[in-house]
């Protein structure tokens, strides 16, 4: 009897330590990565700047692109300039190095993704990229996988859907 | 634009996300934005830049899809008049030559002694010291030799103009890929029959029949891609319906196998095919031109019998064809490679060019017309390359110990010459030898110097097409991506010499760089008024130059040819001769450029060596073509190494039992055989060159490639030859054959 | 080919208002002069791997486009022939059924659409296509740096283990409909073209929508010498060759 | 007593003293022996086990493990390094695929439908056949793994709800394939231990140490009792009937696989019956040659008897035929049809590069119908073992023929291709080979390989009564 219960202790910890795995791999997925610079966009955002001013090929490219350092020091030259974080982005532009941010959402390689569709059916970016204005650290609110595209293209017009839930319309 | 740049500002995603390939390990990856962004380069977002291809010397235009600083793809510039939007093979395959991990990345000297392969890295500053060091120090200028191949015209006329400052003796152009396409043997001709070295430009798109001898023009000769892009218009595109075509020559080649007739004759013999025409045409007044009386006198010593035997090519069908020719509205003789191969060269060339005069297509539609010149005097001095009896001339006066100091440029002398004529041996001979090479090829193993120069996607120059387009036409060359190395474009290192040693040399070459001589000979062509496009300001026409990757006429201008007296008396009737005696060399040795590899410039790029070629499908190696006959009379089947052996030299390599051969004639392509010149391109097949014998036509002075007899032996070993055709499905299109 | 959509209106779901298009590519083998342009544009193109020697000897290679020579005849009145052959992009694709993932499936605008990251690499397609134009990745794929850079970053590069085909360049196709849409337009005849057909020297490749009546394709597709290859086995292939002429003199 | 094994009391078998008649011994074990008797025969050979073995055990195991190896260096480095190519994309993993559910087959069809039938010589064999079906299934069960490209995708062919709303194609002959072999294996493992429960009880009475505690978890407290034969007997007969389609179904849509492609030589109509009978026929002959080494082996002798190898002899003679007769009409078929494409394929196995192969499996697959018509060959093991052999070394290569042969040709000359296979591919066929007599050595020897119960239920079948002068044998309807 004793040892019959033992037996099914197993696939509980079997189960358990699933769980736990798939628990910790999301969590590492949206935890925020390591950026070279203290960068602060609620900050920013705060002061009134558009996400688009920043990232302004996300209207016309498959990229939304991070601003060059000439945009950056555009304001910082004189705004908090003596702040260590813009003294050391500051330092970055005199050596002409560019800054190596660390990516924060991205698709895989089998994936073909372009802003400029999206923006242009009128998406903004916080439906996606969540409350970036609010946010020390940017961080992934979503695991953007093939599901979550989905959901989204099905709501679509009646004579869109078989487009876009077409294979070809995101795979490369 | 690029050149503004630094490399490191780009964007680096696209590249680190692709080489990830399907499987996403990389968590996360880092963005590198631009420090300064670039104006019309959009994060993401393709740029085309439009350029010149440089892979070989038909200088086709070519636009480049530039992501986030990195050339992705060559396609061609549909504004440009020669190619019109159309690339071939090689010139696709560039972005390998850009991204080969086989380049030298800086200046190097060979620190063990020439071919030690101990390359040592040497700061440009510390190169130019050494090379103008040399310069200075030689006892007399005359003892420097320039040895140029397939050098882009800004260029040579730079060289020239700086040897001739410093009183050495001009540029020698001589490379393997230029002798194969008959090019010096061409211009003779040109010079001879209509007084001028520009080459002749055949109307293939609006002929009704085609005569091509020895003509390759599908594949390796002169301009592939605009004489694909007319032959394409012959077939389909015309209104006078479908033309016909006949090719001449001995191994059926892929022009060969587009025509609607093959004519297989002796190598050496398409003088005799042309006479035995003319002569047919004039004796029995063919064709609608009229009298024939003022060219009697071309035919007057001409007899068909003996022209049908000594071509072993049927009268019957020389009457036929010959009815065929005259009976034409618009028919074309094309005198192709394979004459100016044989030591009888530019008389079959001439006898071949005379049948257009007898058909009176000499300047009409449909015809023969004339290359157009650089448009403007500021780029008079052109290319025209020189003959291969000048390269012997050096090469002799290198072993006499004449030369001090050699610097070879785009060619790969101990590669591409007969292996007979001795230049290794000459070169040991010379104290100094510089290399420009970006690749560390034969000649550059055997340099002490090598300055690499950059690829031409990474460099500035221009081009003007030769045989050139139906109009005048410039094509200029920009760079697409920021010089990935520390390489040096040539231009530069002339003219930084020029300014160390100034006088002469700085006043002959008073550009500060490379740079604003190019914009200075652009704005040359402003203000034309036949020109494609004009601007007001120099800066905005040197724009729009850049943007259509050239200049070039609005309307086609056709050069119509002066034909000189030459066709007033009998046209010279020359046997061709072979080294080796018949008895122990039966086969004649017919070696022809690969249609990827070329001479053997493209043998480093993989894509092309991945390339099957279009006739035997096979790839990677060199093979051995043999016709079926020949094969079986020596128990030789497919993929059987056969030793073949030349008075000068032997190879091995498997047989490719080739139905479109003539029993007597033994074909090797070119290309393979590379000792260095990177990991695609080593110990990979066989030089046929090694078996040629260094012979010219005594009257063109060209090498006389195809003049060479050999002999097979079996030698009982077998390969796996890389076909991408089933050698069980012998070449069959359905199965009902079985 | 009416048959074609015919049975695709029936067997498959209708595809909507936005997808009556056919893409489909003509082959004119009278202008074909078997240059390879075709070929290596397509390696640059697509990404696709090199076999190198020994792999190519063993019928590895991964061309998606090849050019076959045929042999007519014997010395001296022998013919050689040229025939390109690519993925025809069949109506009735005898390799979809067959994909236990869908990885391989019929897009609405009658593409043989091959999902890269969805094969598992059963290869069963590949024995079910009757033109063998399927091609198969046997080892991770090679590019040694900086090779890497020539990478088109609009087509992935494969992973060991699956399948993959000629796609008419569908990234090609992609970019030329987002432009038109973002434009608000419709892609017009002779804007989308495949790599192949760029650069096709002699300009024997056409492509285009074959629903379109006044399309290039479509009118050449009406030709006399129009036939499909192998068209026997009933595939319904996408693209229509051309037959070589004679001209007589 | 606490004998559960046989059915009730036990009787003598027949009236001593009498001289039994002409036919006697044809009918089952009716010779002088107690329950005790034959329990033990079955147990010592399953308890006593010698050097011998433990060295042919080590040989399996050491084979399975290198093939072991071989797979892990196929799934690192890519299908590449098997010889796989364009267009010869399925091989020797395929074949050997298609011969293990072949020789699944022979299981099901001697116990079921004979059980059905209830033809009483099959009783000392079914276990048997039935452990052959398993371990054959589970061997033909790793292939469609082993030949993925990518092995640890597989799971997208098991349909299982997901947020991309993707689903399997049951469109493919590849899911059935999968559906199929599924239940099957389901099917004929339940029903191979249904049969197992009395005689898992009967070891647990019979056996000591770690051994009792087995055999008491696998008797599931089976006490012998009147309700529990009925029931068993009930599931017994609804299995028999419900496992027979299956049966029939496996193998047909593993041809499917080949038919519904149009590749020359599989596009074929008459390929699902044609592969039913190979399998079959291939199934029969296995279990024959492993039944003959099995008898020597574990000394089975007096279970194991010339009367069933003449019969099973006969069987095997029977699916030769069927399958030569479906071979032929294919091959007719195929030759006056005179289609190029298959045309070339004939030529090529008849005069071409294949003929070896292809004058193998004719003569291997012919050879023994004609040998096994004699009584002589059937009954003697050592010739049937032979002619058996020859059977399946036939009909591997006729699978060799079909898979590898058909692919080498298409209908582009351009696009044929030869096939040469490598060490990997070797390894990893000999590993399931090794593997299914592993398991079969190891299942000999944890279960009584005869079916204990099935000997005495037969035995019991038969009673001689005296009436008048003569001696008859009288069924008793037990079943």
């Amino acid at each position: 009897m004793s040892r019959s219960r033992w037996l099914l202790l197993i696939p509980l910890l079997v189960v358990a330590g699933l769980a736990a795995g798939v628990l910790l791999t999301r969590a590492r997925a949206l935890a925020a990565p390591k950026q070279p610079l203290p960068f602060n966009h609620r900050t920013h955002v705060g002061a009134g700047v558009q996400c688009l001013f920043c990232h302004a090929s996300a209207m016309r490219s498959p990229v939304a692109g991070i601003p060059s350092l000439q945009m950056c020091m555009g304001c910082h030259r004189v705004m908090a300039a003596e702040e260590p974080a813009i003294q050391e982005l500051s330092g970055y532009w005199e050596r002409g190095e560019p800054v190596p941010w660390l990516r924060v959402d991205k698709q895989p390689d089998f994936v073909y993704f372009s802003h400029q569709p999206h923006l242009g059916a009128g998406i903004n970016c916080e439906s996606c990229h969540g409350a970036v204005g609010e946010m020390e650290v940017v961080h992934p609110v979503l695991r953007m996988d093939m599901g979550w595209c989905l959901e989204c293209h099905l709501e679509q017009a009646q004579e869109n859907v078989a487009r876009l839930t077409d294979c070809l319309a995101c795979h490369k | 634009m690029t050149q503004r740049i630094s490399r490191r500002d780009f964007l680096k995603i696209a590249a680190a996300g692709t080489a990830a390939g399907l499987s996403p390990e990389v968590r996360r990856i880092a963005l590198e934005p631009f420090v300064r962004p670039p104006e019309q380069v959009l994060p993401g977002q393709d740029t085309w830049y439009a350029s010149t291809c440089r892979q070989c010397p038909a200088g086709c235009g070519i636009i480049v899809r530039v992501i986030n600083g990195r050339a992705r793809k060559i396609e061609g510039n549909p504004l440009h008049p020669l190619n019109h939007g159309k690339l071939c093979a090689r010139g696709q395959a560039g972005l390998q030559l850009l991204y080969n991990p086989d380049r030298l990345k800086n200046a190097v000297r060979q620190a063990g002694g020439r071919g030690s392969r101990q390359f040592d890295p040497l700061p440009w500053a510390e190169a130019l010291d050494l090379l103008a060091e040399k310069i200075s120090t030689l006892s007399n200028p005359s003892r420097l030799a320039f040895w140029g191949g397939l050098m882009p015209d800004h260029l040579y006329l730079l060289t020239s103009r700086w040897l001739d400052a410093i009183g050495a003796p001009p540029p020698l152009l001589f490379d393997l890929h230029s002798a194969l396409e008959g090019r010096s043997a061409a211009s003779r001709a040109s010079q001879l029959f209509f007084d001028t070295p520009e080459l002749p430009l055949y109307d293939l798109a609006r002929a009704e029949v085609t005569f091509s001898f020895g003509a390759n023009f599908l594949e390796t000769w002169m301009s592939p891609v605009s004489q694909n892009h007319a032959y394409g218009m012959m077939r389909q595109g015309q209104f006078g319906g479908r033309g016909f075509m006949v090719q001449f020559e001995p191994r059926l080649s892929a022009t060969a196998a587009s025509a609607d007739e093959w004519v297989p004759l002796r190598p050496g013999a398409e003088g005799f095919v042309a006479l035995a025409l003319g002569r047919i045409i004039v004796e029995e007044r063919l064709g609608h031109v009229g009298s024939h009386r003022p060219h009697a006198v071309l035919y007057q010593d001409v007899d068909v019998r003996e022209m049908a035997a000594a071509s072993e090519v049927p009268v019957e069908s020389l009457s036929r064809l010959a009815r065929v020719f005259a009976d034409a509205d618009q028919a074309v003789a094309i005198p192709g490679g394979a004459l100016a191969g044989q030591r009888n060269g530019l008389a079959s060339m001439l006898a071949v060019q005379a049948l257009n005069l007898l058909v009176a297509q000499i300047g009409r539609l449909g015809g023969v017309f004339l290359s157009q010149p650089a448009p403007s005097p500021a780029m008079k001095e052109t290319a025209h390359g020189d003959s291969f009896e000048r390269a012997l001339e050096l090469i002799d006066r290198m072993k006499a110990g004449e030369v001090d100091l050699l610097l070879i440029h785009g060619a790969n002398p101990r590669f591409e010459l007969p292996a007979a004529a001795g230049f290794a041996q000459a070169a040991a001979r010379v104290p100094f030898v510089v290399s420009f090479s970006p690749f560390v090829d034969e000649t550059a193993v055997a340099a002490d110097l090598i300055l690499p120069d950059h690829s031409y996607l990474e460099s500035w120059g221009y081009q003007i097409p030769a045989p050139s387009a139906d109009r005048p036409t410039v094509s200029s060359q920009q760079p697409v991506v920021q010089p990935l190395y520390d390489t040096r474009s040539t231009a530069e290192v002339l003219l930084a010499l020029g300014a160390r040693f100034g006088g002469k040399a700085a006043e002959a070459l008073p550009w500060p760089d490379e740079f604003a001589f190019l914009q200075e000979s652009a704005s040359a062509l402003q203000g034309s008024s036949l020109g494609a496009y004009d601007a007001e300001t120099q800066a905005g026409f040197w724009a729009l130059w850049r943007q259509h990757g050239g200049w070039w006429t609005e309307k086609e201008l056709p050069r119509e040819p002066e034909v000189t007296g030459i066709v007033g008396q009998p046209l010279p009737i020359v046997a061709p001769s072979f080294e080796g005696e018949a008895e122990t060399y039966p086969f004649h040795l017919y070696p022809y450029p690969s249609l990827g590899l070329s001479d053997g410039r493209g043998a480093n790029l993989p894509w092309l060596q991945e390339m099957p070629d279009p006739m035997t499908t096979a790839r990677w190696a060199t093979w051995v073509e043999l016709n079926p006959v020949t094969a079986e009379s020596l128990g030789l089947r497919d993929d059987d190494v056969v030793r073949v052996v030349s008075p000068f030299g032997e190879l091995e390599a498997p047989v490719v039992v080739y139905p479109g051969i003539r029993p007597d004639v033994v074909a090797i392509p070119v290309g393979q055989g590379h000792t260095d010149y990177g990991r695609f391109a080593e110990r990979r097949g066989r030089n046929p060159l090694e078996l040629v014998a260094p012979v010219t036509d005594p009257d063109s002075g060209a090498l006389a490639w195809g003049a060479t007899r050999v002999r097979l032996e079996p030698t009982g070993k077998k390969v796996e030859l890389a076909r991408l055709e089933s050698l069980d499905g012998a070449g069959r299109e359905s199965t009902g054959g079985s | 080919m009416a048959q074609g959509a015919k049975a695709r209106a029936g067997l498959r779901p209708a595809p909507t208002d936005e997808a009556v298009r056919r893409w489909a590519m003509v082959v004119d083998l009278d202008r074909c002069t078997g240059c390879q342009a075709c070929l290596v544009a397509c390696h640059a193109e697509n990404n696709i791997p090199l076999a190198g020697e020994k792999q190519a000897a063993y019928g590895r290679w991964m061309h998606w486009i090849i050019v076959q020579r045929f042999w007519e005849g014997e010395y001296p009145n022998v013919k050689a022939r040229f025939m390109p052959l690519m993925c025809q992009q069949c109506g009735e694709a005898p390799c979809e059924p067959v994909c236990p993932v869908f990885a391989t499936y019929h897009n609405p605008e009658g593409l043989n659409a091959q999902i890269y990251n969805r094969c598992i690499g059963t290869r069963f397609c590949g024995n079910a296509c009757p033109y063998k134009v399927r091609t198969f990745n046997w080892f991770r794929p090679e590019f040694p740096e900086p090779l890497t850079e020539q990478l088109n970053p609009d087509v992935t590069v494969r992973s060991r283990g699956i399948i993959e085909k000629c796609t008419f360049c569908i990234q090609r196709i992609r970019r030329a409909e987002l432009e038109a849409r973002a434009q608000g337009r419709g892609v017009a005849d002779g804007e989308v073209s495949p790599a192949c057909v760029q650069t096709c020297p002699p300009g024997a490749l056409v492509f285009g929508d074959l629903n379109d009546t006044s399309s290039r394709v479509s009118q050449l597709a009406h030709s006399r010498r129009a036939f499909r290859f192998l068209e026997e086995l009933g595939a319904d292939p996408a693209v229509i060759y051309l037959k070589g002429g004679e001209t007589d003199v | 007593m606490s004998d559960s094994g046989g059915a009730g009391p036990h009787t003598a078998p027949h009236v001593p003293g009498e001289k039994p008649p002409a036919d006697f011994d044809q009918r089952l074990l009716l010779a002088e022996r107690t329950d005790q008797e034959i329990n033990q025969a079955v147990l010592q050979p399953m308890i006593q086990t010698g050097k011998g073995f433990w060295a042919l055990v080590a040989l399996l195991g050491a084979v399975v493990a290198w093939g072991l190896y071989a797979w892990g260096y196929l799934v690192y480095w890519g299908v590449g390094v098997t010889g796989k190519n364009r267009p010869v994309y399925w091989t020797l993993f395929i074949t050997t695929f298609v011969f293990w559910v072949g020789i699944s087959h022979a299981g099901t069809m001697i116990s079921a439908v004979l059980r059905i039938f209830k033809a009483d010589w099959r009783r000392p064999i079914t276990r048997g056949a039935e452990a052959m079906t398993a371990f054959a299934l589970m061997m033909a069960g790793l292939y469609p793994l082993i030949h993925l490209g990518r092995v640890w995708k597989f799971y997208w062919m098991i349909p299982y709800p997901n947020n991309r709303f993707m689903w399997p194609n049951f469109q493919s002959p590849l899911m059935w394939d999968l559906v199929a072999i599924f239940t099957y294996l389901i099917g004929s493992s339940l029903y191979l231990y249904l049969a197992l429960i009395p005689d898992m009880a009967m070891a647990r009475d019979h056996t000591g140490g770690w051994r009792v505690r087995l055999y008491r978890a696998l008797a599931l407290g089976w006490r012998g009792t009147e309700a529990e034969w009925h029931k068993l007997h009930r599931a017994l007969g609804i299995f028999s009937i419900a496992i027979i389609p299956i049966f029939l179904s496996v193998h047909s849509i593993v041809s499917w696989d080949f038919a519904v492609t149009i590749q020359p030589r599989w596009h074929s109509t008459i390929f699902a019956p044609y592969f039913v009978a190979g399998a079959i026929y291939s199934g029969l002959a296995a279990l024959a040659c492993i039944l003959v080494i099995v008898r020597r082996g574990m000394r089975l002798q007096e279970f194991l008897r010339a009367e069933h190898f003449n019969a099973l002899g006969k069987l095997v003679l029977v699916a030769g035929m069927a399958w030569t007769y479906f071979w032929f009409s294919g091959f007719l078929v195929e030759w006056y049809g005179n289609e190029p494409v298959t045309i070339e394929l004939i030529r090529e196995e008849v005069a071409g590069r294949l003929s070896p192969l292809f004058y193998l499996q004719m003569g291997a697959n012919l050879l023994p119908i004609a040998l096994l018509a004699f009584r002589k060959v059937r009954t003697t093991p050592a010739l049937l073992l032979a002619s058996t052999l020859l059977v399946n070394v036939g009909m591997y290569t006729e699978r060799l023929l079909i898979v590898i042969g058909s692919l080498q040709r298409n209908h582009i000359p351009f696009n044929w291709g030869v096939y040469r296979p490598t060490w990997v591919e070797v390894s990893i066929v000999a590993m399931t080979f090794a593997g299914f007599a592993l398991l079969y050595t190891l299942f000999s020897r944890i279960v009584p390989y005869v079916p204990v119960w099935e000997i005495k239920e037969g035995r019991l079948r038969y009673t001689m009564r005296r009436i008048g002068r003569l001696l008859v044998p009288t069924a008793a309807e037990i079943e």
